[in-house]
């Protein structure tokens, strides 16, 4: 779960991070007031989930509350990486002395939280990182003893000489971290992280991306949660025990279980068709769930045809079977459908769909070219 | 032979609710050689034969288990496994989804301390054909065989092994390492012990997005491996930033694409199948079938 | 730093440690007060820093408010141990089925805290050490991890064979520890863990003793300090960097080292006389200091002689001799005074002691045996 | 030879406060070969001829320091030591007095797993007369010979060692073990290290009450030590449940107590001291000085 800017800075603060203080706002008269009360100059900064906001006219420096108005005016629903900007953060306007770099990550491949920190900030760090990697500092974070305050100052007075600034860096350092594993986060980053020219270390940019296996343990950040349309369709179907991430294709597919999913995504596209998503029903073969995944693929008005794939494991295909036709029958919709039902009581799930008018194949890239070529033939009329 | 379970292992299994009562009664189906349960309040009482014991420590004391297969709820998990492993069984099977990611780490500095081995979580377990089987894979549809099978994946993993069976390549021993993001054994450690087996004739990598764990594999099987090794990758056509499945299964940066990985996998040698029938094309011509 | 039963369960409440529901007064007027609040039975529970406090009286059950104002008024002023009884805890009395034991402390050995349980609570948990050790059963903790779960199960499935009652004392061991490292406690004790008649098990007494060198990070916990006259002194000799423990010998001691100090009140007893007190200036040789130690000596009714031992180390001999007749001049006391000095700069020292009119003596015996003879002389009049 | 610090160990210090400063001094001024300070902010300044870094680890990395010795105040001294033992140095010594205890514990897990040594916290230090001292202790009244000693105190050490070098007994190594409840070495890892050293022939261990190291030392020397061990032990008059200034000096429980701990010292055949005079004559008689 990503959080907006204004979220992780709230986040931030309770941690003790210092971060200017913003008022985050969604209409343009309350821009006009919280400039008003921070007091101008102010920086208007789009809310989304995006990168290169800046460039894309996301950010704007307001010297008046007028101003200010102005700007918010014109980010407001704007449109920035195909999504629509419904809040703006009203920030002070600082003087930058400096900008750095600290995030906090997790590297999968040593298993373990990784900070990295470097004093090329302000900037998109992947590039940095690809071309010019020696300008990032790596520092391991043992996940139970957590980033300690010497690690912290060994990174930090790589990046500042002053003392004040290094021991405000490394403190800031600790703090992401201790809220980086508060929150149980997968990433918690600063760019820039922001010398002013008083001397002083702040954040100036927050982002920090929370572990869903986690949110069990942090009910109170569930309701930070801000879907974007797509992301609430994802979200819905997630209640339902599904996993639906929705794509331009024409193929629907529902299929038991995500690497078969994505196997069955990539093979259509390997035939010549276009996948319209990616759908995981899971193990369980509840005819409730079934129903749930066929509404989420009509209702999609890109596609053309219906390819269920699955394959029976520890659940039977007589029960994937009796599940799909409970489910059909409660379905209105003219779209064509294949069905690929193969593994354990292979045989008593095909004659069951039969006996509701459904031919099953048992090979999925027979099912699958099946499924492309009625897409390419119109589809059903809707 | 086979890796790390056969016939003989000792298996416990933690957390007997719906799912783990009913994934044991079909390992003992298999002729897993399930010799406890552990549940908390369960003490004292059998299932499908075996005792069922309120404590792993006790169990393990009581009955020597030495690998422990684990059902318990995500919010408990990470205990379970810590409670195995400081029990002294010595290689815990986490068949539990959604283990925040920090917590794994956390659990695998403390297993690389007691020298625990972890598959998992978020793993289907894993089966030796025709010896034992670990876990939930539907035990029908393995048979003994040269090709050892390793796989981020469930499902996936039972249709390659399906058509496997079908063309006359039955398994060694077929693993599912788990969708997560952060998990223990990877593909490297199999392989190495699939090198040492002797009933392997051939490994299947079945990869996805994500992670460079295919890309580290690829450079090991170029440094360490003879025996030969097909790879098949899923997830060409997933968009970046999204979340696939699998926690583990998302494009971040340019290394977690299909694409990369396919192409470092070529890289190193490694034949990679566009389709699970090409799989086992790949095989055949490998091993002559 | 010990705390009362009632400040122990305050923060045993806070760490969600179940506990009866008591009030702590000072009157025998608010007890009654007390027990119309809970509701009787209660019980009366004198509230001082020593065992054995229900031998001793100072634990009574009142069946009526009128009888807890009774029973108050009986406790309180009640000496137990050297003790004045000040304040009783009124606590709802309960219905007790089992008694049990857990307590973590320091494993000086291993280096690790240490819990320890058993079904034998209630009772002196020395005795139960020392006379049936088998019915305790330990679990080391690893001072990075804490007591997880599973270990606190292990150890409760051993006492309660019921799963509720189980997982009810886990879980209370768990918190127990959390408790003990949130506080830095150096002892955290339930004695006894008390499993009531409808089943539940909640701490029916509590102990705490805190980490003297953790306070720096607890200044709340400060708060609860509840010294007695003799801490009082002891605290007021910290405050100005000694440190004091009174005996009821006649010999003050003034040295410099805690292990010299000990030293020194042996070789007094070893020849024969009694020592005042124990008494480290540590390493400073600051006038100030000096003058407050010579304080708290003559303080003293019981001191007849003062017999201070400077070993100059780091800290020179002249140093210390100055310091010494700076504090001499501000003080009005007229008993024998023997020193000893020795070590570094020690001839500079002993002139300038020597200029004062004080011949000090380089040997620790001679001057122990000097100091005590002065002492059954009668010492100086007072 | 002596042990743990010899003329050639490359010292740091860390924490170049009021105290740190005057004690590098003064082992600058004793021969020690300290070779770099450590103090956030003071990087790139000189002390003494030797240079002053940020980190430990840049110290480390530059003066290639194995021995550290601690001056740095108690809320941020479990820190230093962390940073100190991570930069690669195989001998801390904390003379910091007042880290909490619970931190001690948790810092030693973490020396131990990096093999690491821990003289302290609450230690005057060690020296190995006319080599090196590492620490607070007053240089001038040790002279080099062979006698071992180690103690849980600071003055009285001073005050054992003036009586012994007055009679003609030098040190081979004195070591202050730190007053503390939990500490880094204790009598027996010294212990270990006299039997082996050369130039030791006999050994004083200075006890007091608290604890029960001296009852384990009573067992290690008697199982493990060829070399006459002499005993003194301190804190007879002290009443129990009183901390007598260090925080370790306190009886709890039968153990704790002095008469226990001359007891079982006896009982293992180690003659006890009543008084350091004694210790001087014990020695004598073990040395034939």
């Amino acid at each position: 779960m990503k959080l907006e800017e204004f979220q992780a800075k709230k986040l931030f603060r309770e941690h003790d991070i210092p971060t200017p203080a913003g008022i985050m706002v969604t209409s343009a008269a309350e821009a006009e007031t919280a400039a008003q009360e921070i007091g101008c100059p102010v920086v208007i900064k789009a809310q989304v989930q995006a990168g290169g906001r800046g460039k894309a006219g996301g950010v704007k420096l307001a010297e008046t509350p007028a101003e200010a108005r102005r700007a918010a005016d014109a980010i407001l629903g704007m449109t920035i990486k195909d999504l629509v900007v419904h809040r703006v953060l009203v920030d002070p306007a600082v003087s930058i002395a400096g900008e750095y770099y600290i995030g906090i990550t997790i590297d999968r491949r040593k298993k373990i939280p990784v900070m990295m920190a470097s004093a090329s900030g302000g900037v998109d760090i992947e590039k940095v990182a690809s071309e010019t990697p020696e300008k990032i500092i790596f520092q391991d974070i043992n996940p139970e003893r957590g980033l300690r305050s010497f690690e912290a100052k060994q990174v930090a007075f790589q990046l500042f000489d002053d003392k004040k600034k290094a021991l405000a860096a490394s403190s800031i350092m600790v703090k992401l971290w201790k809220c980086f594993r508060e929150v149980d986060a997968s990433l918690a980053e600063i760019n820039p992280l922001a010398e002013l020219s008083d001397g002083s270390i702040l954040a100036l940019d927050a982002k920090i991306v929370l572990d869903e296996n986690a949110m069990y343990k942090h009910l109170e950040l569930e309701e930070l949660r801000l879907p974007t349309p797509s992301e609430e369709k994802e979200l819905e179907a997630t209640r339902h025990g599904l996993s639906y991430v929705q794509l331009d294709g024409e193929i629907g597919c529902m299929v038991n279980g995500a690497g078969l999913a994505m196997a069955t995504m990539d093979i259509i596209k390997h035939l010549g068709g276009t996948p319209a998503n990616f759908l995981d029903i899971g193990g369980s073969s509840s005819p409730e769930k079934v129903v749930h995944a066929m509404e989420l693929l009509v209702s999609d008005k890109n596609v053309k045809a219906i390819f269920i794939n699955v394959f029976g494991g520890i659940t039977r295909c007589d029960d994937v079977a009796n599940g799909l036709v409970k489910a059909l029958g409660e379905i209105k919709s003219d779209l064509p459908l294949v069905v690929r039902l193969t593994g354990t009581n292979e045989e008593e799930g095909r004659k069951i769909l039969s006996d509701f008018g459904i031919s099953a194949t048992g090979d999925m890239t027979e099912g699958a070219l099946k499924a492309i070529n009625l897409a390419s033939m119109g589809g059903g009329s809707r | 032979m086979s890796i790390l379970i056969n016939r003989h292992t000792r298996v416990m299994v933690q957390g007997l609710g719906r799912d783990g009562s009913f994934h044991a009664k079909e390992m003992v189906a298999y002729g897993t050689n399930i010799v406890a349960g552990v549940h908390p309040g369960k003490g004292g009482t059998y299932l499908e034969g075996f005792p069922v014991f309120n404590t792993a420590q006790e169990a393990v004391e009581e009955t020597e288990a030495e690998c422990s297969v684990i059902f318990v709820p995500a919010p408990f998990a990470e205990d379970a496994i810590l409670a195995a492993a400081n029990a002294g069984i010595n290689l815990v099977v986490a068949v539990t989804e959604g283990i925040p990611v920090l917590d794994v780490s956390g659990v695998l500095k403390e297993l690389n301390e007691l020298g625990v081995r972890l598959i998992g979580p978020n793993s289907p377990g894993l089966i030796s054909p025709g010896e034992s089987k670990v876990g939930i894979m539907p035990g029908g549809i393995f048979q003994r065989g040269p090709v050892g099978v390793i796989s981020r994946s469930g499902t996936l993993t039972y249709e390659v092994v399906n058509q496997l069976t079908a063309a006359g390549f039955g398994q060694s021993t077929a693993i599912g390492m788990g969708g997560d993001p952060i998990i223990g054994m990877k593909y490297n450690d199999y392989l190495e012990l699939l090198e040492n087996d002797g009933d392997t004739e051939a490994v299947v990598i079945v990869g996805e997005i994500g992670g460079s764990d295919e890309q580290d594999a690829a450079a090991f099987v170029k440094e360490h491996i003879t025996k030969p090794v097909v790879g098949y990758i899923v997830g060409r056509s997933a968009p970046p930033g999204k979340r696939m499945g699998h926690a583990g299964a998302i494009v971040e940066g340019a290394s977690g694409t299909a694409a990369a990985k396919v192409e470092v996998l070529r890289d190193h040698g490694i034949p990679v199948a566009d389709t699970v029938e090409y799989i086992v094309k790949l095989i055949s011509e490998k091993l002559g079938g």
